[in-house]
């Protein structure tokens, strides 16, 4: 008999299974490569509240085993967004989750507002990796902000709230357990880790904005101890994203407690990489006796005491 | 419409110092891609290399199922990709890009510096293939670095060649002999293609006008997906609506080929 | 004329170029390769206050681009280290830096004590890896820690001090700062990341430490927009460390501002990189037309306000 | 003393589904090198495999310049050695470990499950050269996984075989066998040398005392330097004088070779 690879992700929003893509990672349709409707989530790219152009060139730079990218958010703002994307992805018979962007605690609630009309939008995600245009600390960084950006979206909806937490911080437990407190449904982690590059020949950045963020199988190690950390330290579910290449990377996840993973740069070489994971994730449940996905969520953890 | 495709290689020959020529086995991307279209391959296992390549079509042979790409070995990815022989697989992510259209009648230049070549052959060969007249306009840093001319030679009324080192037309600019050719031999030039230099493009600025041709650049910048997924591949093209004069668009999806009086250079 | 590789890396402490081993990663005279005095310094495993056994293994794990270790530090304490090692590596005709550690403030103080009456030494570098055994919290990511454990050692020694950052921080140029402001003669950064890897066919941590650090290529971004961030931040001078393995990657450092770099998972595949970096920064210079290594440093600043 | 070089492949071959056998032609570790001992091996430009790999010499040829590494296709490091072909450059530290020291006379016994037989076969070969008795003891799932035996038969007295499907040696322990032949044929044995199974090497140490044999086991452990620098490989000896009764060696220094009493197992 076939494993279950359903999961509760949070009360009320099962998914099919507990594969989806990152956000800004992956579009529907884009490569005619199989039916998004098989993903256990669609994940969109982060929407801000007006049109946004994003980053200067260039954005993209390859460094060992990662990605540096500079993208921004670019966006057609979310009016546009509602009008002319979202009746699209609507379409997928599977769950939809839209990242949300903003530079203040009220854009956040703005994007949130706007949507909040709309049906067939399974819950939200707050990317939190834009600086505050206040003080220009990343939500992501600062426990405060974090709190009160959460909390403002709280009141706007009863949708499930997901925050994306930035890696680029000393207590990734802390920021988790601010956002819990704030009201947050589910943590997703992580999103990119600062870095650069320098050109030696030109002697200048690599990135037209300096710094960019890195992903790819090179943070892999760093996004597996945030989720193992947090998944410890917080009672909510969490999603893990950072790195996941194949089977065995979301397999690594989902047994330090990830209850579903996310899949981001890997998709660029292999377009085919989520359905491969699904199947992969299926294949390991049998061969190895389990029935269910959830048997195995949090299993490395079991014995913990022993080694430490 | 995209495909996410093995081929497999038919032969891989080097063709001048660090310039291959990649011929592969893809019935359905040869039968799909248009001329200025390209491709993202991936030739390698390694997981230092996270990103496919992108590679414009050098010939596009839908009879044969078979797609050309010529190539510079130029760093890691390339280099991996030099190693293979024949028989063995490549991943393809295309045809990507919009291609290019041509026009019904008349004539068309085209303008290649180096391996900027490569996707003009494409463009040269639908070109002669529809009965438009073609000039060919290739420079590089010396004579063996001049690519595929022979092979233009058969689509080309004329193939015009420069070489820095000036043992090929004095080593003059494409654009200068390109006017040349225009006040001597007056075609009836509706189209300007070019490749590989962001000089040769601007260059070709003013010239439209003068001479009553449309000029488009196939531009390149690094890319992830090489299908719109990561907005990584912008280039600034010049947007009146815009407070700024321009916006970003996406060389993968919006171009790779661009008309050269919109690009914000 | 071949350029100048000198660098005055501390009022005082000019080296004869700008390359020495990262802390833990090279051992002098290990393999007969090359003469450790063509370095530009010798950097000591850390020495502890009294002998420590290190971790349990397995504690080291090879991931995409890097290396995960939890080797912990295994010292034979300061003792040992002073009677048995300390005379060796006198011998050798180049700067040497004591890389120190310890658990309280009060370690930091007693391993430096114990050298003061030693000759030879031309620098203490302070490790804040180890966890505090207060708190459990590694001194380098808890600014105060760090600034007492800085001043108490400098109440220790007139000799410079060097202090080593975790790059496990939310604000590493605040680290930085606390570590100018309580009297450090210099920065060197980064150390490891914290990271982890599940065993997926045994279900359990991998390494007997369940986290470790990573080096390597993969962290090398994240350690250079660290080293840019610290080099525009404070007025010392800084060794950079992290993923360098090649001459084009210690370049990157120096363009960003490092005085110095530091070579350590690179030492393990190839025991020569570091003489290789030496001439291979010597080829870039006269081949780009500089005459002295401190031309070149910071170079890629230049005009920072322009591209960002 | 411990060397960096590059040693040139004089011949790769495949031994066994998964096993290859790759001669090296590298003259100085050749002539510096003990049985016991390993050199770290790097066959790959690839960044993503950022460490070498340790290997066993299986013989070691001084007069021919050569050394023989005998080794399981596991991962990504040794897939890509058995890509390496003759003529081309691998790069090599060692030689490292302490290695082992033979008795004057006697007999000695080896007992190496699947790829564990690589280490011992130069052992074999040393200890036949000093004129003692050699009793070879070899198991593994199957009999194609059976490594080196017809090698093994020149250098030893005997060679005892048993596969888990029961097809050689009935399936038995070759701790058993080793009792067998001891009681059968008395021979005068000082040294036993254990590799590939740590059952087999905790099964040797009660009979250590009962035939007055030493008994000593060649250890892995994942490795970063190869040469002490890094403290990455350790395992747990016993040493009364420390409270905890053990301290931490090193596998690549103080090893690999660990009297089988003296591993808290
Ligand atoms: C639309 C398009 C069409 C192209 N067509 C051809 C072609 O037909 N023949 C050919 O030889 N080259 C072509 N290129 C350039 C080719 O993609 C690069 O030379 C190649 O990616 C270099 O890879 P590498 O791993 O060898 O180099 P590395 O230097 O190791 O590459 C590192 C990173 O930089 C990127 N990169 C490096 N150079 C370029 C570049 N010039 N443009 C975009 N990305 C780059 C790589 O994709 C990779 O992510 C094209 C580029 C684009 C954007
Ligand atoms: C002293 C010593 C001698 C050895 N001699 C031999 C030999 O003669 N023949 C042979 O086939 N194998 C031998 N091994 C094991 C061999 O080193 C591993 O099989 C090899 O490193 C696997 O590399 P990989 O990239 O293919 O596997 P991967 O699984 O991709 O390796 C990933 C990482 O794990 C390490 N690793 C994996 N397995 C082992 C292991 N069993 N021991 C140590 N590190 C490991 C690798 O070095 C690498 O860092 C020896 C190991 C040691 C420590
Ligand atoms: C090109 C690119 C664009 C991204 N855009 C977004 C975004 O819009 N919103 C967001 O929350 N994360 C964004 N991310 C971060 C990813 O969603 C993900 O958190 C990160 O890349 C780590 O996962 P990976 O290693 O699998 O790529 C982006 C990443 C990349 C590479
Ligand atoms: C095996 C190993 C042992 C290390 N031991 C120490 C140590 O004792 N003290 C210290 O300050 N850093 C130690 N480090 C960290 C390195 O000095 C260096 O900061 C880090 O590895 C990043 O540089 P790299 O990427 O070049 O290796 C160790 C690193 C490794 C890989
Ligand atoms: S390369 Fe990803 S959008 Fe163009
Ligand atoms: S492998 Fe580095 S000390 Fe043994």
């Amino acid at each position: 008999m076939a494993a279950d690879l359903s999961v509760e992700l949070l009360p009320g929003l099962r998914l099919k299974n507990p594969v989806m893509p990152a956000s800004g990672t992956y579009e529907c349709g884009s490569a005619n490569v199989y039916n998004p409707g098989q993903l256990g989530a669609i994940v969109t790219k982060s929407v801000a509240p007006v049109p946004w152009p994003g980053n200067a060139p260039p954005r993209l730079h390859e460094t060992t085993g990662g990605l540096l990218n500079a993208v921004g958010i670019p966006s057609e703002g979310v009016v546009a967004f509602r009008e002319k994307v979202l009746p699209t992805l609507r379409q997928y018979d599977t769950a939809l989750i839209i990242s949300v962007a903003g530079e203040t605690t009220e854009e956040f609630a703005r994007v949130i507002q706007a949507l909040e009309g709309e049906a067939g939008i399974s819950a939200y995600e707050l990317n939190f990796s834009c600086p505050n245009l206040g003080d220009g600390i990343p939500f992501g960084t600062n426990p405060d902000l974090l709190y009160q950006a959460v909390a403002r979206a709280r009141q706007e909806t009863k949708r499930p709230i997901i925050v994306k937490l930035s890696p680029n911080v000393t207590d990734i437990a802390l920021m988790a357990r601010e956002a819990q407190k704030a009201g947050a449904s589910a943590v997703a982690l992580i999103n990119t880790l600062t870095g650069m590059a320098i050109d030696v020949r030109r002697r200048r950045p690599v990135l037209g904005n300096t710094f960019g963020g890195l992903s790819g199988p090179a943070i892999k190690p760093v996004a597996l101890r945030m989720v193992w950390e947090v998944a410890g330290a917080v009672d909510l579910p969490v999603i893990g994203v950072g790195g996941i290449s194949n089977t065995s990377d979301a397999l690594e996840f989902l047994l330090a407690g990830a209850r579903a993973i996310q899949v981001g740069t890997a998709n660029f070489a292999n377009p085919l990489v989520m359905p491969q994971i699904i199947n992969g994730i299926a294949s390991y449940l049998e061969e190895n006796g389990f029935s269910k996905i959830t048997d195995i969520i949090g299993l490395a953890r079991k014995g913990e005491e022993d080694w430490g | 419409m995209l495909m996410y495709l093995q081929g497999k290689i038919v032969t891989q020959k080097v063709v001048a110092p660090e310039y291959n020529l990649l011929v592969i086995e893809q019935p359905a991307i040869a039968k799909a891609a248009q001329p200025g279209q390209f491709v993202m391959l991936k030739a390698w296992e390694r997981r230092d290399l996270v990103l496919p390549r992108p590679f414009s079509l050098y010939r596009i042979l839908p009879r044969e199922g078979q797609i050309q790409i010529l190539y510079k070995i130029r760093g890691q990815g390339t280099a991996e990709m030099a190693r293979r022989g024949a028989g063995e697989e490549v991943e393809l992510i295309g045809p990507s890009g919009k291609g290019i259209t041509l026009p019904a009648t008349g004539a068309i230049a085209l303008l290649g510096r180096g391996i900027g070549a490569a996707p003009l052959m494409a463009i040269a060969e639908a070109a002669k293939g529809q009965g438009l007249e073609v000039y060919t306009f290739l420079s590089a840093r010396e004579r063996s670095l001049l690519l595929g001319e022979e092979d233009f030679a058969r689509y080309s009324r004329r193939v015009v060649t420069s070489t820095d080192d000036g043992q090929e037309g004095g080593g003059r600019l494409l654009t200068d002999l390109l006017v040349d050719i225009i006040e001597k031999e007056s075609p009836s030039l509706q189209r300007v293609y070019t490749c590989g230099s962001r000089r040769l493009a601007r260059g070709l600025i003013p010239l439209q006008a003068r001479y009553g041709f449309i000029a488009y650049v196939l531009l390149e910048e690094h890319m992830a997906c090489g299908t719109g997924a990561c907005k990584g591949c912008v280039c600034k093209v010049k947007d009146p609506a815009r407070p700024e004069g321009y916006s970003y668009q996406k060389v993968c999806q919006d171009g790779a080929v661009f008309p050269v009086g919109e690009v914000v250079w």
